[in-house]
């Protein structure tokens, strides 16, 4: 088992005609991942990398019976595509793009939870199951399959956990980077209760930043709802306030959404923070 | 990006919503000018710049007549508030104040939408209220596939004022600052403090806006009123070379792939008892021109002792990473010593490459950075 | 049992100040209706006949535990009224306002089954348990606890069937008149559906009339799915094409939705079609 | 509510909807100036009449030059169309047509939305179509709370077009059409043909739209370009007094409280063997002030030889609306027989009230028609 992607998932891909989202379709095949289809308006009938291309969301589904789909499309076409896979039956969407308008992530999100689907992202790696399916852009050789399920609001920083994590002998159940947009789909609250409920899954590495309060939320879920081990690093202590660290939604406002403020939720809550990334694994298998 | 109480307020008034007369001066005889034109007797003079607590600094000051008028102007001209010279006042018809609230629309995390928060606790700082007495601020969350309805407006005007005539007064001005805030794709709109006049009539005397900068390539005219600082200057700078840069005063200059692991190395430098010069990102792939753009922008920054490059390679493999770095130091002269952090896919054939060249080569983000640290304190032997 | 409405039916009045408001909202409670409130902005505290006045629904909500309103607002006020009720967790909502636009009403439909609620109306006279609760503006004086479920697009012609049928000694278990606009709430089918499943419910009337092609597919719909004997009068077969007779949806536009269809369609479904009102009772009588 | 073609088409440019270009003329003149002002050589001259099928009427012709223009505009001018006359023509530049498409938005009562219809199958009847080939015509329910979004447009747009330029070209079309759509409260907007040229542009070459009666007070000048024929004009006359009447030509004047039951009646009084004159619906409640406005109203039919007055007394009781048809009654003078039925609450003590006075009394519709029906043939002898 694993959390939302696994060997049933049917991907396709939006805006597989760009360059990223054709590279990275190829990469998910290579993967093993069942990249059914692909989206470009007007190129419908072509074929990259041997997957058919359609021109729209509908007939991809139609004709392949996908459940699940990432996209690829600029930033401007992001809202569109992430409601018009929901609208076509997609029960899992993936947004890869980054610098969507926070008001679009709000309206596609709403739209999307309507349609009883889910949207991870966007401006996130995307999330993966090793050996069984990758959707996103994770480089698949830092992973392996394994007990602990890995939830990041960062890119490169959920790599160099995971692996860690890999060379410490931990395998991966499943790792999802959630976006590092001040809204996104999918977050902390919901996937650990998924990593709680999933059965192949023993602990669970979070890794936060500032900006927000969802780690003091997920600290008392986790208080309340987890019974399994779970680490945590926080980036961005030395971050000024005011200043947008890279992602839009790492940012220090008004004095709250701080390092320390959330270092100090988690372990009032019991869970131990890493002071490096390198001390997750350590912080796992001391905890099992 | 921020804009103006006066710009803030045009928008205003372009949607329709009350603001108090005013005008925008660049100098005292433009604030005297606006003074008779106002053709009232009491103003208040207000600097417009873009940070908070600027009647504590002395930038806000009510005015009886024109004596008074031009030493005010004359004094909050030119003054620094928190490091912004004040270059322009607001000089504004003083409306009689009844009672105070506060209204604004902000961006929702928790629940992944706009929420309108009001309060009866108008003209103080909110947060302090939202600490204190979080019960006396009421929030509406906002079904963006729906807006502001007249029921929800009139909903939460109800916690402001029991009398219909001020309720339907208020809740048009809920109504109207959400079209703003959704049109502008604003990220805060705050009216604080939103005044009932002992005419009766409600007016917003300050006016607050953010917008979304990932909105701002679909609202041109709100982008071209940015004004940015110095510093932030650099950071759009970057931000046009597709980087993340924030300065942060320290000796370290950091260089690193991705946000997240970005901040995680600034935090290990401060860790470990060294202070990082700065926050860079440098995106996914780390490609020479890039890394030659972003060492440039660190060899700028004078306060850099020594420059740490932490990069994970995933899809891009560390020896194609080496290989980019190497190219990109054949250009770059500079005698600041560099250590490089290189993990990820065949980081072992990368440190091969970067083996036996000037650059200190390390396995993790601790070694790395206590090399770096230590050099930094050597140099200051 | 009924449907929709019973004994544990507590019944907010929006525009309760209103003249039909108020009138009705003293008649429904005499009926013994759980009028627990009403509504109208700035009335907030006063009282209509011993019936507590709110502001808005979610406090009348919050006060009184309503589970059910019916608006008597003016058209231009009416979708804002729908809306409201659902919002404040209302879970039907009875639209007794004449006027409003079409847009307006699909809008609020929209919404109000978003919240997982029901709509009826608008431009109807409302519903009736007979002897338990009324909600809406119905004579009382003509209904009669009993077995027959009414289902209705009109307001007097329901009463005139409804009286008929107390006067051969058959009583109602619930009547509804679903309005005579293009588009209400809840209609033919989703009705015929919970009289089937209602077990004291043994048989239906229902008064159909031109416009539109609701009557064909509850012709479609009895015939596969319901038991009870079903009984229908249809009014406007001298209705000229292009005319609106009296309610917003009673027009016969290019050419169909005539009053000849439907009956073709419901005696080919072998339901029974009253040439007379009053000859509906005597087609009930023969089926059971 | 009806408007013509260049009524609609005026609404069309406003939202960008690409039309031909085009001009409405009243005269045989302003149909040559228009000619001239147009500059092109083909143009086609179009009856501007509230109603279809003006082509198979010869309303609709192609004109290459000034002479047959004045032709057929003299021609047109003044024809009669299904009984209207037409007193205004289109003169419009004839385009190349390569294709001929069919869209529409329409009020769908099923899925209680907004539909959107298209088909390859355009220039012709689309009901014709609906019937003998269904599967040509596409519908696409809209979500009123989100719209016509760019991927539902497109997704329309591709079941007519492949070529990625006229689909976006298209998809904007139907953007626009339905944000025409529901900004003006309409309750259908239909262009057939939607037509491609053959130079590649795709353009509205007709335009129909009618509106929500309800929704006009919001939209005032639509409703002033209400153009009733003297038929609507009665009606709009009963309406204003609070009625719902629909002239039948029959002799059976009706007087019914509820559209439901005045339906009923007019179908009773054929079911008879006579012949309604009107449908007449008086409204929920029957004051004596209603009844004398709506018996002037049946009094001003001359086919009327008898009027059936048809009351189910509910709130009001009958005895409340027998007192009230007596007051009534008191001031309207006339020989025409009257037939009351009075049925529901108290309707014995309302029926006696009635007895004895120059009412026919009858206690079911049955009788009421009967008595109703016998009139009229005894007066026919």
């Amino acid at each position: 088992m694993s959390i939302l992607i696994d060997n049933n998932t049917r991907l396709i891909v939006q805006g597989i005609t760009g360059r990223d989202g054709g590279f990275h379709a190829s990469k998910m095949k290579s993967y093993g991942t069942k990249v059914v289809g692909g989206t470009s308006p007007g190129k419908g009938g072509s074929a990259i990398d041997g997957i058919p291309v359609f021109n729209t969301v509908k007939d991809a589904v139609e004709a392949t019976e996908a459940n699940t789909s990432v996209i690829f499309v600029p930033a401007p076409f992001a809202k569109d595509a992430m409601m018009e896979a929901a609208d076509a039956g997609i029960k899992l969407v993936i947004c890869i793009t980054e610098g969507v308008p926070t008001l679009d992530v709000i309206e596609a999100n709403h739209f999307i939870k309507r349609k009883g689907a889910n949207l991870i992202g966007p401006n996130c790696p995307g999330l993966i199951t090793p050996e069984q399916s990758l959707v996103g852009i994770m480089p698949t050789m830092i992973f392996k399959h394994g007990g602990t399920g890995v939830i990041s609001r960062s890119g490169t920083l959920t790599y160099e956990v995971v692996y860690n994590l890999t060379k410490s002998g931990i395998g991966q159940s499943t790792a999802i980077g959630v976006g590092g947009d001040p809204v996104v789909g999918l977050y902390y609250q919901e996937l650990l209760e998924m990593f709680e409920n999933d059965p192949d899954t023993d602990s669970i590495a979070l890794i936060g930043e500032i900006g927000g309060d969802a780690e003091e939320r997920a600290a008392e879920y986790i208080k309340a709802h987890v019974t399994k081990p779970v680490a945590v690093f926080i980036a961005g202590q030395q971050a000024p306030p005011g200043k947008q660290m890279g992602h839009a939604g790492a940012i220090i406002s008004s004095g709250s959404g701080t390092a320390a403020e959330k270092i100090a939720a988690f372990e009032a809550a019991g869970v131990p923070v890493a002071n490096e990334p390198s001390k997750i694994p350590e912080l796992l298998k001391n905890r099992r | 990006m921020k804009v103006h109480e006066y710009q803030a307020k045009e928008m205003f008034a372009t949607y329709g919503l009350p603001v108090d007369k005013s005008e925008v001066c660049r100098s005292v005889d433009d604030a005297v000018k606006a003074y008779n034109r106002l053709d009232t007797s009491k103003v208040i003079v207000k600097a417009q710049v873009h940070t908070g607590g600027r009647g504590k600094a002395g930038g806000v000051k009510l005015a009886t007549d024109e004596v008074e008028l031009r030493q005010h102007a004359a004094a909050i001209l030119g003054m620094d508030i928190k490091g912004f010279t004040v270059d322009r006042v607001l000089v504004g018809e003083a409306v009689n104040i009844d009672k105070e609230y506060y209204a604004s629309y902000v961006i929702d995390r928790k629940s992944k939408s706009t929420l309108l928060m009001i309060s009866k606790e108008g003209g103080m700082d909110i947060e302090e209220v939202a600490r204190v007495s979080p019960e006396k601020i009421h929030k509406f969350v906002i079904d963006p596939s729906v807006g502001v309805p007249d029921y929800l407006a009139r909903e939460a005007a109800f916690k402001l004022f029991d009398d219909i005539k001020l309720v339907r007064q208020v809740a048009a001005i809920f109504q109207k600052l959400y079209t703003l805030f959704v049109n502008s794709d604003a990220s805060l709109a705050e009216i604080n403090p939103l005044v009932l006049t002992k005419e009766g009539n409600i007016v917003a005397i300050d006016a607050k806006m953010t917008f979304d900068d990932n909105a701002l390539y679909r609202h041109t005219k709100i982008a071209a009123l940015n004004e940015p600082t110095e510093e932030e200057k650099k950071e759009l700078y970057a931000k046009s070379k597709g980087f993340s840069y924030v300065n942060l005063g320290g000796e370290i200059g950091c260089m690193v792939n991705g946000a997240g692991l970005a901040m995680a190395t600034m935090d290990m430098i401060k860790l470990y008892g060294g202070d990082p010069a700065n926050f860079l990102d440098i995106g996914g792939s780390s490609n020479p021109t890039k890394v030659i753009e972003a060492m440039k922008l660190l060899l700028n920054d004078e306060n850099v002792k020594v420059v740490l490059i932490n990069i994970f390679g995933g899809i891009t493999r560390c020896d194609d990473v080496a290989h980019g770095l190497l190219k990109a130091f054949e250009q770059i002269k500079t005698d600041i010593p560099i250590v490089i952090r290189l993990t990820g896919t065949n980081e072992k054939e990368g440190r091969a490459l970067l083996e036996g060249t000037h650059f200190h080569v390390a396995e993790t983000m601790g070694q790395a950075t206590q090399k770096a640290v230590s050099l930094v304190n050597n140099n200051h032997d």
